[in-house]
Parts: C-alpha cells; structure tokens; sequence
C-alpha cells in the first residue's frame, strides 16, 4: 500500500515538475536578453491545449505515427522511474537497471526517429539521420560515465552507483555529462530548440507533422528527458548521499535548478555550433569522461 | 534407449525428405517438419535435465567408429537448427514453390534436409573424422542451396566466394583435427584440458570456425552469399549456419586448454566485428546486404561475451565471465530468431517487389501490414531494445563487462574499450534498422514495384509469426531459459555449477512485463485521444512545400551519410557525382557504391599477386618440345644438387 | 683390348663434336649413322666368346642404327627438301663449346666415380656420359624434329655404352634393354617420317606448338 | 604361376583382337578380357600366392596392393570402351583395340615385375603401346601430342634405362653376382656403392617421374591427355602413372636398403610438393577442361609422392590414395569425354551450361569434382587426411601447411572451371553439336560405378585392402 503510494507520488514528481524546467530556462534566456518572456508554466499551457486538439495525419502515415510519441513517452517516463532521487532513493533497482536506462532512451529515440520518418517528409528524415547519427557519439560518452561510476562505486545499479567521487573526476564528469545532456536534448550548441529554420534543426523537425495529443506526448517526453538528465548530473557530481534527507532534497532541487540555469546561460551566450563540428563536441565529451575514467580506475586500484 | 530411436528417426525421417524432395512437395514438408520436431524434443529433453546422450555404432565409417553425443551445448544449437530448419522449410513452401521455379524448387527441399540433417550431425559428432565429414557435406548442401538460383551470374559468383572461403576453413580445420589426431593418438573428441601442449591449436581452431563464423576480416563472402541466395536459405545460413563455427569455437574452447592470449584475441576480434559489421550495415543500400552485414555485428556481439568468458577463466572461473557467456549463448537463440524473421521479411519483400534495393521501394506498410509490423518488430528486437529479448542477452553481456570493469584487474585494459564498442555498436545498429525498416515500409512508395505490392500468403506469413512468438518469450520471460542456459554453462566449465538465475533477470523479466503493458496501454490510450479529438488526413506538409514528390523523400543513403562518413576510412564509399549545370540542367546523378573493403582492397592484390605466378608458369609451357628436354635436365641437375647436399 | 675400344670410344667422341658442330641434316645423320655402327660392333671387341645372342645384338645395332633409321631420315628430309638446320636454339659454335666442356666434364667425373678395376683406363663411363651430354644438347639446342631425333639417338648411343660395362656380368639386362630402346627411335623416326610422307611439312619444332598454355 | 595369367590373358586377348575381321564387334574383347583380368586379380588379392625370392615375376605384396585398381579402372574404361567405340564407327579400331589390351597386359607385368631391367623393359613396352591409342584421333594435335608425349617420355626412358645401368653396377661394384632382382639388391644393402646408388636414384626418379608426370617432367601430360579420348586419358592417369610410381617405390626400398633412404625421401618431398605447387598455379589460370584434368593428376601424383617421402603410415595412405586416384580419375575422365562429345567444344569460352544439356554427365562431373578436391564422403578426403595426419605426425609441419595450401590453389582453379562449364546458360552452338551422342546408360553406368566405388573404398574400407596395403608397406621399409 505504502509502496504503491510511493509510486505514485514518485510518478507525480516526474509528471509534474517536468514541464517546469523548459519554462524556467525560457525565462533565464528572456532575462538575459532583457525580454519578459512566457511565463515559466507556459509548456503546461500548451500541454494542456493539445491535449484537447484535434490531429491532423499525414495522408503517408500508417498507426505507427500515433503509437510512436505515446512509446517513446512512456519509455522515457520508465527510463526517469528507474532512477533514484537523492534520498527518496528508488522504487525498483536492479543490477543492470542502469544499462535498462540507457536502452529505454535508445527505445524512444528509435520511436521518435520512426514516427519521424512515416510521413515521407525528406525534412523529417534529415532530423531523424541527425538524431540517430549523433546519438553514436552520444552513447558512448553516456556508456563511458556510466562505466566510471560503476567503476567509482564497484555496483552497476543506480541506486548503490551514484556515490560520487571529489576531485577532478567528479568535475570532467560534470562537464562531461553536462555535454551530453545539451546533446541528448537537443538544446543549443548542438540544436537550437526555438529556430525557425528546419535545415538546422534536429529535434523540432522530427516532430514538424505532430499536432494535438502526440505533439503533446512529444513535449512532454522531451521536458521529462530534461529533468531526467539533470537529475542524473547532479547525482553524479554532488555527494548528496551522506546529507540528511532535507538537507539533501533541497541540494537535489538546488542542484537540478543550477543546471537548467546554466543550460539557459549557454544557449543565450553561445551560437548553435555548424553541424559539421558537432561530433568534435561530442568527442570531446566523450573524452572528458574517459578521463574521469581513468582517474576513476586509479582511485580504484589505489 | 530412447534417445536412440528419437534421433535414430530424426535422421531418417530427413534422409527420407531430402529423398522425397525431388518429386512429392507435401511429403518432403511432413517428412522435414517431422524430423526437426523430433529433433527439437531430443534437445529440449536433454536441455531439460536429461541424461548426456551417447552412442557408438558397432560399425566403422572410413575406419572409425562412429561416436555420437548430445550434451547440453549440442542441445542448445541444435534446438535452433530444429527451429529454424523447420520454419524456413514451411516458409519455402510459399516462397520457392514450383510453379514459380520449377527448375531449382525439387533441389532446393532435397539440399534443405542435407543442410539440416548434416548441421545436426555436426553437433552430434564426437569424433574428429566424421565432425569434419558432416562440417564439410554441411558446407557443400549450402553451398547447393546458395547457388539454387544459378542462372543468374551474381549468384554463382557469390556460391563460389562463399565455397572458396568455407573450404579454406575446412582445410584449417583438416590441420586443426589432424594435429589433435596426432598428439593425442585417436580421433575421438572430448575433454583434453589435460593436455597442455595442444593450447597452440586453438589458433588453428579459431581460423577454422572463424571463417565460417563470418567475424570480422574473415566475413568476405557473407554478405554477397547471404545476398543472393534465396531469402529462406539465407534466414538459416546466418540464423543458424554461421552458429556451427561458433559452436565450434565453444566446443573447442571448452573441451581444449587454452593458450594465454586467447580471451583478449576473441574480445578484440568480437569488438572489431561488432563496430565495422554494425558501419558496414548502416551504409547498405541492399536490404539483405545490410541484413547480412548486422549477422557480423552481432557474431561480433556474442564473441565479445565469449571472449569475456575467455578472460573469466583465464582469471579463477570469474562470476562476470559466466554472465557474459550466458549472455552469448542467449544471443545465440536470439539472433537466430530474429534473423532469420529479419530473412524472412525481406524475402517477403523481395517476393512482392522484386527487388533488394531499398532506393526503390518505400510505403510498402499499406500494401503487407503483416510483413511490416513483423519486420518492425524484429528491428526493435534486434537494436536490442527493451522489452525485447535482443535487449536481455546483451544485457547479460553487459553486466559481464561492467563487473569485469569493476573487478580493477588488468583485465580492465580489454574490457573497457570493449564496452564502449559494445554501446556504439548499438547506437549503430538502431541507426540501421530504423534505416531499413522505415526507407522499406514508411513514406511514399519510390516506385510503381513499391506501388503494386501485394502481403504474402500464409505459408511465408505463419513461420514469421512463430519467430516473433518465440521473441516475444525470450524477451519476456527470460528466467525461464536459465536452466538450460546454466546446463550448457556446466558442460562448457564443470566449475561453473549452474545455480539460480540471478535475482536482477527475474526483475528484468518482470519489468518489460509491465514494460510492455504500459506501452500497449499508452499507446491505445493516445490513439483514443486523438480518435476523440478527430483525426484528420492530410498532406505531409513538409514546411509548406505543396507538391511533394516520392523521390524527394530521404533515401537511405543520406540517411546513413552522416554516421557512415564517420567510417569512411573502413567503408571507402565510391560515388559519381554529375552536378547539375546551367540555367536549365539536363541530367544530374549520383551513384554511391559502397565496396567489400576486405575482399577489393586486401584478399584481391594477394589474388592478382598469385595469377601472376601462374600467368608466369603458363609462359614456360609453350608447346616448345627443346624447352620441355631442358626442364627434364634441369630436373636432372637439381635433384642431383639435393642429394649431392643432402648426403654430405 | 682396351685400347682398341678406346679408340672406337674416342671415335664417338669425336663424333658427338661433329654433330653438335654441323649445321647440314646430311651429314648429322650420317655422323649418328656412324656412331651407331662404331658402337655396335664394340660388342665383339670386348667379348672373349662371341654368343649368339650378343653377335645378333651388334647386327641388329649395327643394321638398324647404320642403315635402316639413316635410309628412313633420308628419305624424309628429302621429301620435306630441308637439308639444314639453319636457325637452332643454341647456336653452333656455342653447342660446339659445351659439348666440349661437357665431354672434359664427363673424363673428370667418369676419373672420380668409383670403377671396378677392369674399367679403370677404359674410356666407357666418360664416353657414354659425354655422349649422354651431347644428345641432350642436341635435344635442347635444334629446331628440326629430324635433327632432334638424331639427338635421340645419340643419347640412346651413351647409354649403349654404359651398357657394355655390364654385358658380361648381366648381358640379358643390357641386350633386352638395348634392343627396346632401338624400337623406341623407330618408333619415333617411323612417326616422323609417316608424317612428313603425308603432311609434307618440314616439322620444325617451332610449328609445333599447336598445344600450348 | 596363376599370376603370370594377369600378362597372359590380356596379351593372348589382344592377338585374337588384332585378328578379329568385324570392326563393330571387336570392342567387345575389351570388357571381356578386362572382366577376366579383374576376376584374377582380386582372386589373387584374396588368396595371395607365395612370390618366390628370386622370382623375376610375382605377385608381391606391391603388386597386389596397387594392380587390382589398375584392374578395376580398366575394366570401367573397358565396359566404357564398346559404346565409345561404336560411337567412333568411322575409324576402324583394329589397332586401338589390341594396343589397348596390350598395354593392361604390360601393365600387369610392370606392376609385377620383380627385376630391375624387366621392370624397365615392361615400362617402356606400356609406353609404346599406348602410343597408336594417342594417335587414334589422327589429327595434327594428336600427332603434335603424340610426337612430345613419345620424344619426352622416350628421353625418360631412356634416363632411366642409364639408372637402372648405374643401379646395376653399383650391385657390381659391391661385389654383386650380376642378380639384379629387387630382393636381391636389397639383400645386398649397405655393400652396394652410395656413389652409384645416389646418381641411380636420380636418373631413376627424374624417369620414371617423367611417366608419372612430376613437374617439372609433367609437360607431355596436358598434351597427351587432352587430345587423347576419355578412356586413354583415364588409363593414363589411372594405370601408366600407378605403375611408375610402383616402379619408383621398388627402386626406393632398394637405396633406403642402401643406406641412403633419408636422402631419397627428401628428393620425393621436395618434387612432390613441387610438383603440387606447379599443379595448383596451372589450374587457377586453366581454361580447356580435359588439360585441366591433366594437371589435377600432375598434383595427384606430387600427392602420391609426398605421401611415400613421409614413410610408414604416409606411405600407406598413398597406397590409399592410388585406388581413390584412380576410381574417380576414371569417372572425372570418362565423363568428361561425353561432355566434350555432346558440347564439341573443350574449353570454359567455348562450353557452359552442360547442366541443361548433358544433365547426367554434368552432375557426375560435378560429384567427380569434389571427390577429386577431396571433399568428403569420398575416397580421396580419407588418403589425404591421412597423408596430412602423418605429415604432421613426422614433425613436417610446415610441408603440411604447404600442402594444404596447394590444395587450397588447386581447389579454386578446378571449381572456377567446372562450374563455369557445367552453370550458366548453354551455348546455343553446343545444342547442335554431334546428335549422335546420347546420354545412354552405356555411358553413364561406368563412371557411375567408379564413383561409387571411391565412395565406397572411402567410407568402407575393406579389410583385406588395409592389410595388402600394411603388407606392401612391410615389404618397401621392413624396419619399421
């Protein structure tokens, strides 16, 4: 019973706090620009029209473009399940959990990347080449942080290998997965979310023909990602695992809140990079982490 | 006894097909269908708990005895070859029946028994004779099958690419068991962990199997065999012919003393193949190309957690080595079934259109649903993708990898780039299948072939329902396997007491039950919400552009161009590129062909190099009868030089 | 005795020379002609008492080898009317130099082979292998099947030789295997001859080389 | 003296041929003679007579592990011989006829011949009676063959006549009485002179290599056997080269008793391999089938004395090989002669697709094909395996990955040929091509048999076989 409530207001947490974080980033950029800017509940508004829109198919598309959001948001929900949130830790931890983590992602960007390419549009095929093409570097950056905690910690679930390291390690790893959350969310230098332009898109092209329900799937799935992501930082660079429950929930928020800040400060003083120098980016992240691996291993053999 | 009679009637009842083929279709099918599901039950008794079974006949065949034996690891194949050589025997029925190739449609059901009944005799045989008789009557009925269609040119080429290299493996193989024969004095195979000097053969033993196997430089005739042949033929030669050099590997990786740098060999040639199959597959326009090139990734795949349990061993019977070789063996079942799903959806394909090349095809999900939504599960099941089983075995060969990354030995040095391989290598894969499955089945029909498909008929439609059935399973209720995965683990290691599954399976098992609840649901759920909200059709509408044409979708060559250009350096793409100019440019064209590096840039200078010695030789034979006395002379005084020399 | 045979040995040697120096078929044949008469009547030089077997041996040498294949070449060459072997493979002068050589190299080795002490000062282990040398540098060196078979017959005329060292001990051996051998050159001269009878052809090698790689 | 029967028979047959009047029922005395000769030989296989020391003419346990293949090939070509034959009605075959039970006669006797010059005169006696069946065809190839074929081999020959001189003085030198009997010599042994023996042993291989065909003495071979019909080229490469590999075995036991044996092994090792390369290079470039053959019989024989340079068990399984050798030497062969009847044309730019015309002849060819490039459950996977086996077992390791090697060359060449004849889409030309041949039973019945009988020789060696070919082996090397 007990368990099951937890489960639930966990699910709550995921489901709700979500859509807050594009809208607190909005509002950083708009702040930085000197704009008022949409109110930081905007993406709930949207959420909440969608949701009550009708939708308009592609006259290409099979069931497939309807099922396809609805997958991925659900596998990107699943994936957030998983992991542990500060002291709450976690309902459901497993070794491995952390390597199913990593695929549910993969699922939903294959759902997305499908619903993507059933309309035959060759703008949507172009963001779906860019999404799967990039998420190669992307892996194994993500696969080489997840290898350097586990290394770090000597268990390969989220639950036990989230005790992070002090010292340089733990920065690369930051910067590092700080990287590959830009990266995996498509957020400026690697994409820029609120271009009008869709040759320079990833993201925002895939999903040009959704509208209603799915679209709204689409955003809040991409706004879960977010959070997920940060969350995971946050875990792996902060030692908040010896804090008292509190102390360590307020670091958690603190924590998430800091990297959606910083990842508004970026998009609002960095230019979206060319595409052509978006693998050196992303091999560089990839190699900030095989660093922290390496200090990792050492401390380890030490 | 009656071990005996159920496998004593499995290979009659084949003999019995592969007689009938010729004439009587209906026959043939009872007959095979009989005869694998025999086979089936025996391997499933023995996989069960059942006894080992083992039988000497009284006779001699080429002077030896003939020693048969089922244990759990022969078991553990031969249910595949049992699966999928029953399957695709139904699938051919509607595939390759004689009204459509009344030349090649008797020989091919004739060659599909040879081809099952040998491969099964392959894993039975416990002597090193009749291994390699059954290994080489094997090769030679696939070779038959690969080669069914042999007007065509290609096709011929591709069969004796594919002869050329199984028989420079078998003579690999004719030096691996000769060696054994001579150093531990009989034929007879078994366990020789004793004897430390035969370490040195496993080298001998990886080329043999290796080339078979299709790892990485040893694959050059897969992907054309696997091209060109008809597409049941080719579901069974990369889900479960290309199986025989692994179990091979195995076999002789358990039965053999190993030399020292076995593990870290295997794991590096498991990474490589894994990686560049998993490129090279990406860049295909070939629908089976690509499929045949994802057979090499994912040998790759199942060597690296063979490799890892190489290392375990070599490192005190290691937890993480019997994870990861758990995780191979699964993959094993795995890929045989979905590949061959895979094989058989694109034959379907293939059967409705016509054509292998994706760039021509498109749309095809209005015209064969069932083939689509089958080949799209397959693909997810195959970029191991939760909650399929795909995603289960490498699961376990990951969980392998991280302890042994966490185990801080220097082991470590191997196991981590291998790990990463092991990611990119799935990024790759999705990346592929989602290339092939949407270029295939999504968007707009590129041509009038893709327009006038038609779905396959029950016979090719039931086997493929029956490999997704078996995915589904795996996928969900992977403890049930355990047991037998863990008996084959004991006969592979004797130290490795096969226990429990461990707790995390279980909790896998049961997460992608909910898994796959919840996606079902949401997707229903979603699907009810927009029919509420009203759904209507509408042009793609592609920023605006008002008239969309086929050709102006994504091809699958962009599709891949960006990762694939990434490996540019293994993939040497070759493209001709026409630019169109002026003011009203006539024609403008690109054609990009991507070459089997390996064979054109490394196996052919070494061919040309020997057809130049015998263009040379063929020079000194003139007709000239002087120049014919003179090599009798020369004969004359070099003989007499090597025993002038010799007998000083 | 000895140095009666000697005399005939050195004679073939001799002769060998003038074969592998001529360029004229007349006269090469005649030359093998000769040989083949020199060495058949050495029989009777050696043998104490003259056996019947063996006196018909050197007639059948002396009549086949002197006469019949001589008479048969002849005749071909008329017919085919080439009377020169005037492009060789190995020239003249040069074959006239290794034979030379090969005939010194054949009284060395034939001086360090290890004898019976009856065949120490004989000539017959060098003569036969110089002879041996030069049908095969015959063989090699002409382009014209006629002088080729003469090269033919001149080896069989050193491995005669090498007989006789044993015609005392095991004559059946050396008497059978000369007799063969005769029947092989008429073998290969009959053929030759069919041949040129029918085609008219003058059968240089170098035309027949239909059969080739 | 029932053995002196296997001479006699075939001899007495072929006079009676020569004198037979009908031109159409005289093939007949072919299969008769042949099944005679066959019946005797397996008769005195079972029951073996005693051979004499001194025997010049016995059937020794040599003899008797090699000649009831030569037989048996013999009798395939023969019950092949009568269809061909009246196939051939233009020519009159009052010579081949005769010529050919002629040359199963001197066969027999060179197999069985335990003197150093019988053996020699029974060799070259084969060699000239299986000259007219070169010359059967009567076209200017045939001639061009012949002539090569005889001045070639006649200089092989003739070499070895010079060794078997050499040979015979060597037992002089020693002190020898003049007995020339293999037993004899090798009784003689260590007193016999090295010098002598050693240049003996040279002439000898390189002569009676040249019958065998070793490279480099191999090169009337392609000739001969291409312009020769199925049935010649079989017993060429079945029969001639059976007996002068005998003959090369008889002179190795005598220098092994010498003293010289290690010398003598690596000679024959490094010709065989040699020959096995040359073989291999040849065949990856060849384009006309029936040349092809020749040369997968030039690497057989390399095979065959690879296998007797390893001794022992090597040497056994080269007895093994001789029956695979011949058998599907002999179905290759005669099959391959009614592809060339029905196609006319003899080489992979002229001929293809016979799958669709000559389905039968095809599929044999194809089977012969494997069997040849030993590909199991055929005869030939066994010898060789076991020749690779004990190849390694005498430490030749690197001779045996040689080996294997050639193999792998050979295999490429044969099967690029022989598909490319026997796939693909048939020459229109080929259809018209020579109506009066028709795949009959006649036909297909003998190299059918041979195949069958390697298949059965490999899978089911018969025990009195391994035993004669253990005897034989006794009798060349006795200490073990």
């Amino acid at each position: 019973m007990i368990s099951i409530l937890e489960f639930l207001a966990r699910l709550a947490v995921w489901l709700f706090l979500a859509p807050l974080l594009p809208g607190v980033i909005n509002k950083v950029k708009a702040w930085v620009a000197g704009r008022r800017g949409p109110p930081v509940l905007q993406l709930y508004y949207d959420l909440a029209r969608l949701w009550h829109k009708g939708v308009v198919v592609s006259t290409f598309a099979s069931p497939g473009f309807i099922a396809g959001p609805a997958v991925a948001w659900v596998a990107v929900l699943a994936a957030a399940l998983l992991l542990p949130l500060g002291p709450l830790g976690t309902s459901l931890s497993f070794r491995g959990d952390v390597i199913l983590l990593i695929y549910l992602l993969a699922l939903a960007r294959f759902c997305t990347a499908w619903a993507a390419l059933e309309t035959g549009s060759a703008f949507e095929g172009m963001g779906a080449a860019r999404e799967v093409s990039y998420a190669v570097l992307a892996e194994a950056a993500v696969i080489t942080a997840v290898l350097t905690l586990s290394m770090q910690s000597g268990s390969v679930s989220l639950s036990a290998m989230l005790t992070p390291s002090v010292g340089p390690g733990a920065v690369l790893l930051a910067v590092g997965l700080f990287a590959v959350l830009l990266a995996e969310n498509c957020r400026v230098p690697f994409d820029d979310p609120n271009t009008h332009l869709e040759l320079t898109m990833i993201h925002e092209v895939m999903v040009l023909d959704h509208s209603g329900p799915p679209l709204a799937a689409v955003l809040h799935g991409a706004a879960m990602k977010l959070l997920l992501f940060s969350v995971l930082l946050v875990q792996a660079v902060l030692p908040i695992g010896e804090l008292s429950v509190a102390a360590a929930s307020g670091a958690m928020i603190g924590g998430v809140l800091l990297v959606t800040v910083a990842v508004g400060f970026t998009e609002s003083l960095t230019a979206r990079v060319a595409f052509r120098r978006v693998p050196l980016l992303l091999t560089t992240a990839f190699l900030l982490c095989v660093f922290a691996l390496l200090i990792a291993w050492k401390g380890g053999a030490a | 006894m009656m071990m005996d009679w159920l496998i004593a009637g499995a290979v009659i009842m084949l003999v019995a097909a592969a007689l009938s083929g010729a004439r009587f279709p209906r026959v043939w099918l009872a007959l095979t269908l009989a005869g694998t599901a025999t086979l089936l039950a025996t391997a499933f008794w023995t996989l069960g708990g059942g006894a080992e079974w083992d039988w000497r006949s009284s006779f001699a065949v080429g002077g030896e005895r003939i020693h048969l034996r089922l244990d759990a690891l022969s078991a553990w194949f031969l249910a595949l070859v049992a699966v999928v050589g029953g399957g695709g025997a139904v699938y051919a029925r509607g595939y390759w029946p004689d009204c459509e190739h009344p030349a090649s449609a008797g020989r091919g059901r004739t060659w599909w028994s040879m081809l099952v009944l040998c491969m099964s005799l392959v894993l039975l045989c416990a002597n090193g004779l009749h291994f390699l008789m059954a290994w080489e009557a094997f090769a030679l009925s696939a070779f038959f099958l690969i080669t069914l269609e042999r007007e065509r040119r290609e096709t011929r080429a591709a069969g004796w690419l594919y002869l050329a290299a199984s028989h420079a493996g078998t003579l690999g193989l004719f030096a691996f068991f000769s060696l054994l024969a001579t150093k531990t004095g009989s034929w007879e195979l078994g366990p020789m962990r004793d004897h430390a000097e035969l370490a040195p053969l496993f080298w001998v033993a990886l080329f043999g199997f290796g080339v078979k196997a299709g790892m990485f430089p040893l694959h050059i005739w897969l992907p054309s065999a696997h091209a060109n042949a008809p597409s049941h033929v080719s579901a069974i030669m990369s889900g479960v012919a290309i199986k025989m050099g692994l179990y091979g590997l195995v076999r002789f990786s358990g039965w053999l003393p190993l030399p020292a740098g076995a593990g870290w060999v295997v794991l590096a040639l498991g990474a490589v193949s894994a990686v560049l199959g998993a490129a090279f597959a990406l860049a295909q326009n070939d629908l089976k190309r690509l499929l045949a090139y994802c057979s090499v990734e994912n040998m790759g795949v199942i060597l690296i957690g063979l490799g890892v349990a190489l290392l375990g061993t070599a490192n005190g019977d290691t937890a993480w080595g019997r994870l990861a070789m758990a995780g191979a063996l699964l993959h094993v079942w795995n890929h045989g079934a979905f590949k061959a799903l895979l094989f058989f959806g694109a034959g379907s394909v293939l059967h409705a259109t016509g054509t292998r090349e994706m760039s021509r095809l498109g749309g095809l999900w209005r015209a064969m649903p069932w083939t689509a939504s089958l080949f799209a599960f397959g693909s997810a099941a195959i970029s191991a993708l939760p909650p399929l089983n795909g995603f289960v075995s490498e699961w376990l060969v990951y969980l392998g990898l991280f302890d042994a990354a966490a185990s801080h030995t220097r082991v470590a040095v191997a196991i981590v780039p291998a790990t990463i391989a092991l990611g990119v290598t799935g990024a790759l894969a999705l990346a592929g299948f989602v290339k092939a499955s949407a270029v295939v089945f999504l968007g707009a029909p590129r041509t009038q072939v893709a327009v006038h498909a038609h779905e396959c008929g029950w016979w090719m439609r039931a086997p493929m329902l029956a490999l997704a059935g078996i995915c589904a399973c795996l996928a969900l209720a992977p403890a049930a396997v355990w047991p037998f995965i863990s008996r084959v683990l004991v006969g592979w290691r004797s130290a490795w007491s096969g226990g429990k599954p461990p707790a995390s399976l279980i909790t896998l098992g049961y997460t992608h039950l909910a898994l796959a609840a919840s996606l079902t649901v949401a997707a229903i759920a979603l699907w009810f919400r927009s029919r509420t909200n009203g759904v209507r059709r509408a042009l793609t509408w592609d920023c605006g552009y008002a008239l969309p044409t086929a050709r102006m979708q994504y091809t699958g060559g962009s599709f891949a161009a960006l990762a694939s250009g990434w490996f540019g350096w293994v993939l040497r793409p070759e493209r001709r590129l026409h630019w169109p100019r002026g003011p009203f440019p006539r024609q403008a064209d690109f054609v990009e062909r991507i070459p089997e590096t390996v064979l054109e840039r490394v196996i052919g200078p070494v061919g040309d190099a020997v057809m130049v010695a015998s263009a040379w030789v063929r020079q000194r034979q003139q007709g000239s009868l002087p120049d014919y006395i003179l090599y009798l002379v020369a004969a004359l005084a070099a003989m007499g030089a090597l025993v002038l020399f010799g007998s000083i | 005795m000895n140095d009666w045979l000697n005399l005939l040995i050195g004679l073939a040697m001799g002769l060998n020379l003038v074969a592998l120096g001529t360029s004229r078929l007349p006269s090469l044949i005649r030359v093998a002609a000769l040989q083949g008469m020199v060495l058949g009547i050495m029989p009777l030089v050696i043998e104490h008492e003259l056996r019947l077997l063996a006196v018909a041996v050197a007639i059948a040498t002396v009549a086949i080898k002197g006469l019949v294949i001589p008479a048969l070449l002849r005749r071909a060459m008329r017919t085919a009317n080439i009377d020169r072997d005037l492009h060789p493979l190995i020239g003249f002068l040069p074959s006239l130099l290794l034979g030379a050589a090969g005939m010194i190299g054949a009284v060395v080795l034939a001086s360090r082979l290890p004898l019976l002490p009856e065949h120490h000062e004989s000539l017959l282990v060098a003569g036969s292998l110089a002879s041996v040398l030069a049908g095969l540098l015959l063989l090699i060196g002409r382009s014209k099947a006629i002088s080729q078979v003469c090269g033919y017959l001149i080896l069989e005329n050193g491995i005669y030789l090498f007989g006789l060292l044993l015609i005392h001990s095991v004559p059946l051996l050396v008497e059978g295997g000369i007799l063969l051998d005769l029947t092989v050159a008429v073998f290969v001269t009959g053929i030759i001859v069919d041949r040129i009878q029918r085609a008219f052809d003058s059968l240089d090698t170098r035309k027949l080389t239909v059969l080739r790689e | 003296m029932k053995e002196l029967l296997l001479i006699i028979v075939p001899l007495v047959a072929a006079a009676l041929a020569a004198l037979w009047p009908n031109n159409r029922t005289r093939p007949w005395f072919l299969p008769v003679a042949a099944l005679m000769h066959t019946l005797l030989s397996f008769g005195l296989l079972l029951y073996p007579p005693e051979a004499p020391f001194h025997a010049w003419f016995g059937y020794d346990p040599l003899a008797r592990a090699m000649l009831p293949a030569v037989s048996l090939l013999f009798l395939g070509c023969a019950a092949y011989g009568v269809p061909y034959l009246q196939l051939r009605s233009e020519r009159s075959n009052r010579v081949f006829v005769p010529a050919f039970l002629a040359a199963l006669g001197l066969m027999s006797a060179a197999h069985m011949a335990r003197h150093l010059g019988l053996l020699w005169i029974a060799t070259e006696a084969v060699t000239l009676s299986s000259v007219p069946l070169l010359h059967f065809n009567n076209t200017p190839r045939a001639f061009e063959a012949t002539w090569k074929y005889l001045l070639v081999g006649g200089t092989g020959i003739a070499l070895s006549l010079l060794g078997s001189f050499c040979l015979g003085y060597a037992s002089l030198h020693g002190g020898g009485t003049g007995d020339l009997t293999f037993a004899g010599l090798v009784a003689q042994g260590a007193s016999l002179s090295r010098p002598w023996v050693l240049i003996a042993w040279v002439l000898l291989l390189v002569g009676y290599g040249t019958k065998m065909g070793l490279a480099p003495m191999h090169t009337w071979k392609p000739d001969a056997y291409g312009e020769a019909s199925g049935i010649v080229g079989a017993m060429l490469a079945g029969g001639v080269t059976t007996v002068a590999f005998t003959a090369v075995l008889r002179v190795r036991a005598v220098v092994e008793a010498a003293g010289a044996g290690v010398v003598a092994n690596r000679t024959l090792l490094v010709i065989g391999l040699f020959s096995m390369l040359v073989a291999a290079l040849f065949l990856l470039s060849a384009r006309d089938f029936k040349r092809m053959l020749a040369y997968s019989s030039v690497e057989h024989m390399g095979i065959l004395s690879f296998g007797a340079a390893l001794g022992g068990a090597g040497l056994w399984a080269a007895f093994f090989h001789v029956w695979n050798n011949s058998m599907t030497k002999g179905a290759l062969f005669l099959s391959a002669g009614n592809i060339r009847r029905a196609a006319g044309g003899r080489t992979v730019d002229e001929v293809s697709g016979m799958s669709v015309i000559t389905p039968r002849s095809a599929a044999l060819f194809v089977m012969g094909l494997f069997a040849v490039t030993a590909c199991p459950p055929f005869g030939p996977f066994f010898s060789e395996l076991l020749i690779v086996k004990s190849a390694f077992g005498t430490g030749h390791g690197w001779a045996a990955a040689f080996f294997l090697g050639c193999l792998l060359l050979a295999f490429f060449g044969l099967t690029r040929v022989v598909f490319a004849i026997v796939y693909g889409r048939p020459r229109q030309a080929a259809r018209e091509m020579d109506p009066k041949f028709r795949e009959t039973l006649a036909v297909i019945v003998p190299p059918v048999l041979l195949l069958l009988l390697s298949l059965w020789l490999g899978l089911f060696t018969p025990e009195v076989l391994r035993q004669s070919w253990t005897a034989a082996v006794q009798q060349l090397s006795p200490t073990p």
